[in-house]
């Protein structure tokens, strides 16, 4: 009967449920504060309403009283605080073993490229059970991806990649919003995520693909040349790419940084920004050559190289055989 | 006070309005009460652009689909509603309008400690509002009212230019106006006028300026930044040129979320005055509510980034702000309680300006609960960007600045034009804004939890029932804000003159006559009485009712 | 402090050596800029030191921030560099965190 | 103003002609404006205060190109500007003081001097912009940085586009401390008329205060602006 007047939006993620408790919990918090001023000032206006011959009796205030509605609002807020950071937390961490998905927006379309290479305009499919991390960056301004159903929500910045994860709980369809003011089609910058049982997402997967992200990365870095310095033993002018992905680098000046997604594309771009200690400052910028598509599928190869459980290599999909696992099991350090 | 007989003239007192004619006399004067009604008219201009623009957003809203104007159309109506209405009416209006007028003479000065600067203030206004109007009439500007970057500097190809150095000015003379008060309510106080006498109105609009001047800076140098960066190319927020869009955002919510505090402080202080009269009570805990404005001037300034909790900064960044975020919440807590508290053991008068600051107490109240939705990290990922916060900002925005400025122009309308209101209109007014803004607003918190963007032009069926709803109040509203400008326009010529004190209020202003004299005082005052004795001030005025005492 | 500078003696002196201490920070700043001090990462550090002095002492003697009778002014000044600290600091709370994960 | 000079009220004590009728006393009028000067200053620090917060991310961000755009500066131009500005600051407190001790022709002297040295800076800064211009390191379209080593790096080039930051945020913060000094040029050019009429007195002189204390201020800013902006690891 309500069809088409909802009040509380679907729920299909792990992470709607800890929102929505948080969220009633301050619905009725902030219902109780509602209550308790209106209740004062309604009774008040009405107990205390002006008669002739009653003066107002003046009364100048009262420390304690002062003290006790500062305090117990500000432990009522930091219970709310500690909260809400809690759930934050857990849905800006993706668990390590998530199927990966990277998303490119631009003016005014998503483009989503499954780790075992589908790819998809405005429209994700995704299993049901299963972590779903999202790469994303934009090609222009900055834009922003919410699916009200999952209570998930990150902007998608360019120059840099944003994560966000989710693990769906319900099969159907739901909305995909830009919510981040974007330019003329702002408002028709929305797709639809897909979720599907495990078996349909299986048969869904089967069909077109060119073959795994991480093995087009490949190919991309063989034409690039990348790997004429990159090489797989300790002799490359370039650092031995094998298993660095996630792990902590040393860089020339003394600093230790994690190798993230986006330390690996900063350093296809911007080469010089962070050396590798022991290498010479030689790479040459890709800025301006390679697409956002293509940096994609080369951050998907280096962090396939870390071994399984980085790429989407352990999704059972048909055509996501690897080709090749170059230096398979010649982890260094 | 119905029946205004208004033909017999009686011979007028020499003051302020009528001391001198004549146009010049009104666009060269330094009395601060003159320069309060120029930027009274100046922003009910701007206010009633701003309130079109809103009515027609709401219009094309009415259905799902994009039918009333075009996308672009509809993405220049809402950036500049939001442009006129932050910085051409809020920012201004109850420090400019109310505060102009009314803080010299609280403080017992003659006029604001420099009158040239006042006039130069509102110059810098005019001349920004006519920036801002050739730039709405030549094709307007569609980046919205925060002009994000890269969009404002690298993809919008609308007069995004023009814009900013019409807001740019804009600030220039809201830092004047700040600098003004501050000085003269350091500098100009009558004898006797301690800090502790001071009526909580300047309180509130001596922390409004701590913001106005410490604050606006910043947002100017960020917007000649975007100018520049706009013509030149520059960088500075470009990634493709290896800038950072975020150091945007971080630079212009330093002020604007400060510039939340320059709308709503000033509103805190009329309603304290006002509900201090009509309980005939001092305010409950003076020296708390007093503080709490400076300290929701200096905690403001801590929270900025809740604007960007999903943007793209760190986790740990956001857990700072997300904290100090419930840090500024207390103070503001802290005085509803005590507004709350002073109604208690009153002698409480329903007149209009009563009304108003109940329902600026409810709205705010609802206003500043929904914060604390906002800066729950967890439900501000859901939320964020959507109409859940445009709910929220306009109940604080609009029912609390709104509702307080207008409270506060029927409370110093006898003062200001020596005319009573009719007062019965004035309360319906009251009544039907108060029942149009939730109307209007409550629907939209339901439309943000269920996941409707902000600045959408068409939008899933789904929604389309709350959107009715909001549109409806949307027009109510509009009678709501038409009735007084008319019924104040209509007192102008046909109201009862107004004694010099109609409400029996406490506070210096109330001494002058009404209207008052170009210096506001023919002796300089010398105070004697703590704030809000409103005690001694009925225990005089009706002898034989209650047996005086001492 | 509206009589900061009348009733005192001849402030000529602390005028001109004032001037002398900013001209040799000046020198001071330019020499230490070019010697190698990388390693302890002092050479910022030591040129902002030089500088704030610089700037007080222009804001103390030649501002006459030192004879203000009031607190006022001295507060004025505090409470913007404060603000100013807030600005910086919290910015910086958000870049210097990013690459933490 | 017309009204308000017509309705000037006389105060018993001293007439002068600077006291304005709103005021009651002239220490009051002159603490109104000191007060007034530097509340402006404040907001002055926080406007500077945009720019450095720009600058202090990138410079942490961008260490190695910002020291290379740095070092193709001339810093002596810079320095010797700073040593016209400490000058002229002086200048500007022997002019108060000539107008307390009741020296008109050191005031008028001294007046005139800052005024030069404030001019000296806008040239040598005229200099250095030719420079830059003529290096083609004005950002825009015609901008190049190629191949610039970086200090503590040799054989290692800057990227140009982190150096085009650099560039932009020195010509605007430079260029808004050099529009500072237009203004502060225009102001005292307003007091020396000032002086030459008489206007100021050992008794009242507050508008040369309040003028010297936005000189002073400028000169601050550049006190910072020097090392930040030209001395970025110059060793070696």
């Amino acid at each position: 009967m309500f069809d088409n007047f909802p009040l509380w939006p679907e729920r299909a993620s792990t992470a709607a449920g800890n929102v929505d408790a948080l969220f009633i919990f301050l619905l009725i918090v902030s219902g109780l504060m509602t209550l308790l001023i209106f209740i004062s000032l309604l009774y008040f206006a009405a107990r205390y309403r002006h008669r002739k011959g009653v003066p107002a009796e003046q009364i100048e205030g009262s420390i304690p009283l002062e003290i006790t509605w500062s305090i117990i609002p500000l432990g009522v807020f930091m219970v709310i605080f500690a909260w809400g950071a809690v759930v934050y937390f857990k849905s800006r961490t993706p668990p390590r073993d998530s199927t990966e998905v990277y998303v490119v927006a631009k003016q005014w379309m998503w483009k989503l490229e499954h780790a075992e290479g589908q790819r998809e305009i405005n429209e994700l499919h995704v299993p049901v059970g299963r972590d779903v991390k999202l790469i994303m960056t934009s090609q222009d301004v900055i834009h922003s991806f919410f699916v009200p159903a999952f209570r998930m929500k990150q902007d998608v910045v360019p120059g840099r990649y944003t994560v966000a994860w989710f693990r769906a709980t319900k099969a159907g369809t739901y909305h995909l919003f830009c919510t981040q003011y974007c330019g003329t089609q702002h408002s028709g910058m929305i797709g639809s995520i897909v979720v599907m049982e495990p078996a349909q997402y299986e048969a869904w997967m089967s069909g077109g693909s060119n073959g795994p992200l991480s093995a087009t990365g490949e190919k991309i870095f063989a034409e690039l040349g990348c790997a004429t310095c990159h090489r797989s033993d300790t002799q490359g002018r370039g650092p031995n790419l094998q298993g660095v992905f996630g792990k902590p680098v040393l860089l020339e000046d003394g600093r230790l940084v994690t190798a993230d997604e986006n330390y690996v594309r900063e350093s296809i771009l911007d080469p010089g920004a962070k050396i590798v200690k022991g290498f010479r400052p030689v790479m040459p910028t890709f800025q301006g050559l390679i697409s956002d598509e293509q940096l994609n599928a080369l951050v998907a190869y280096v962090k396939s190289l870390s071994g399984p459980g980085q790429a989407g290599a352990n999704t059972s999909a048909a055509a996501a055989a690897p080709q090749s696992a170059p230096g398979k099991g010649s982890q260094v350090q | 006070m119905s029946m205004a007989t208004a033909t017999v003239q009686p011979v007028e007192r020499e003051n302020y309005l009528n001391k001198h004619y004549g146009v010049g006399s009104w666009l060269f004067t330094t009395d601060h009460k003159r320069i309060a009604l120029l930027y009274l008219l100046s922003i009910t201009f701007f206010f009633f652009i701003g309130g079109f623009f809103a009515l027609l957003i709401r219009l094309e809203l009415l259905t799902p689909a994009g039918d009333l104007v075009q996308a672009d159309t509809y993405n220049k109506l809402f950036t500049q509603h939001g442009q006129v209405m932050v910085f051409f009416f809020l920012i201004p209006s109850i420090p400019a309008v109310l505060g102009n007028f009314l803080v010299p003479m609280m403080v017992g000065a003659k006029d604001l400690a420099f009158p040239k600067i006042n006039l130069l203030s509102w110059y810098l206004y005019i001349i920004a509002g006519i920036m801002m109007l050739h730039c709405m009439l030549t094709g307007g500007v569609d980046t919205g009212w925060t002009f994000y970057t890269p969009f404002s500097t690298a993809f919008s190809n609308t007069k995004v230019i023009e814009a900013g150095l019409s807001i740019f000015v804009a600030g220039f003379s809201s830092i004047l106006t700040g600098l003004n008060f501050v000085v003269t309510i350091h500098r100009m106080r009558a004898p006797g006028m301690t800090w502790g006498r001071l009526p909580l109105f300047i309180w509130a609009h001596y922390a409004t300026s701590i913001i106005q001047i410490l604050g606006t800076p910043v947002i100017a140098i960020t917007l000649v930044l975007v100018v520049a960066e706009r013509a030149l190319h520059l960088g500075i927020f470009d990634p493709k040129l290896g800038g950072d869009p975020l150091l945007f955002q971080h630079l212009f919510w330093f002020y604007s979320h400060p510039a939340v505090y320059i709308m709503i402080l000033p509103s805190m202080g009329v309603v304290t005055e006002i509900i201090a009269c009509f309980s005939r009570k001092r305010i409950f805990g003076y020296s708390f509510v007093a503080l709490s404005s400076i300290a929701i001037a200096v905690f403001g300034f801590l929270v900025w980034a809740h604007h960007m909790f999903v943007a793209g900064i760190s986790v740990y960044a956001a857990l700072i702000f997300s904290i100090l975020s419930y840090a500024v919440a207390v103070p503001s807590a802290v005085k509803v309680f005590n507004w709350t508290a002073t109604l208690y053991k009153g002698s409480i008068h329903y007149d209009a300006p009563m009304l108003y600051a109940f329902g600026f107490v409810g709205l705010f109240t609802m206003g500043g609960l929904t914060g604390l939705f906002l800066a729950a990290l967890g439900v501000d990922m859901h939320v964020h960007d959507t109409y859940f916060v445009i709910a929220h900002f306009h109940y604080i925005m609009v029912g609390g600045a709104l509702m307080g400025y207008l409270g506060g122009m029927h409370f110093w309308w006898p003062k200001i034009s020596g005319k009573l209101y009719p007062e019965g209109w004035a309360r319906l007014a009251a009544l039907i804004v108060f029942l149009g803004f939730n109307l209007t607003f409550f629907p939209q918190f339901i439309l943000g939890y269920l996941g409707m963007p902000r600045r959408y032009y068409q939008y899933p069926p789904e929604f389309q029932i709350l959107n009715v709803l909001s549109t409806a109040g949307a027009t109510v509203l509009a009678v709501g804000y038409l009735l007084p400008m008319i019924y104040f326009l209509w007192s102008m010529r046909y109201g009862k003159p107004a004694p010099d004190n109609p409400w029996h209020a406490a506070g210096l202003e109330w001494k002058t006559p009404s209207p008052p004299p170009t210096f506001n005082f023919e002796q300089e005052p010398v105070v004697t009485w703590e704030a809000y004795n409103y005690d001694e001030i009925d225990a005089a005025a009706a002898p034989q009712e209650v047996p005086v005492v001492g | 402090m509206s009589d900061h500078a009348n009733s005192k003696s001849s402030p000529l002196k602390t005028y001109f050596a004032v001037w002398i201490a900013l001209l040799f920070g000046t020198w001071l700043t330019y020499r230490v800029a070019q010697i190698d001090l990388a390693r302890w990462h002092a050479n910022a550090p030591i040129a902002l030191i030089i500088a704030t002095t610089k700037a007080l002492l222009v804001a103390l003697f030649f501002m006459h921030l030192k004879g203000a009778s009031e607190k006022l002014l001295k507060l004025v000044v505090i409470s913007t560099i404060f603000f100013l600290f807030i600005l910086m600091a919290l910015s910086m709370a958000d870049y210097a965190t990013r690459l933490w994960s | 103003m017309s009204d308000s000079q017509a309705a000037v009220q006389p105060h018993e004590g001293l007439h002068n002609p600077g006291l304005l009728h709103h005021f009651v006393t002239e220490e009051q009028q002159r603490d109104a404006s000191n007060l007034g000067m530097w509340i402006f200053l404040g907001t002055e620090v926080m406007f500077f205060g945009g720019l450095f917060c720009a600058y202090l991310i990138y410079r942490i961000k961008y260490f190695n190109d910002f020291a290379a755009a740095s070092t193709s500066i001339d810093a002596a131009l810079g320095g010797t500007n700073t040593a016209v500005l400490i000058c002229s600051s002086l200048t500007v407190v022997l002019a108060i003081w000539a107008a307390q001790t009741a020296r008109r022709k050191l005031m008028l002297g001294m007046l005139i001097l800052t005024m030069l040295f404030g001019l000296a800076f806008l040239g040598i800064k005229g200099m250095e912009y030719k420079d830059k211009f003529d290096e083609h390191h004005v950002p825009g379209a015609s901008f190049s940085f190629e191949h610039k080593e970086i200090p503590s790096r040799p054989g290692q080039y800057a990227n140009p586009q982190h150096a085009q930051i650099f560039f932009a945020l020195y010509f605007i913060m430079t260029g808004l401390h050099a529009l500072h000094m237009v203004v502060g040029l225009g102001i005292f050019t307003w007091l020396l008329v000032m002086a030459w009429k008489g206007y100021f007195t050992p008794h009242y002189h507050t508008p040369l205060e309040i003028g010297g204390l936005y000189w002073h201020f400028v000169d601050i800013i550049w006190i910072y602006l020097f090392p930040l902006l030209y001395l970025i690891d110059r060793h070696r």
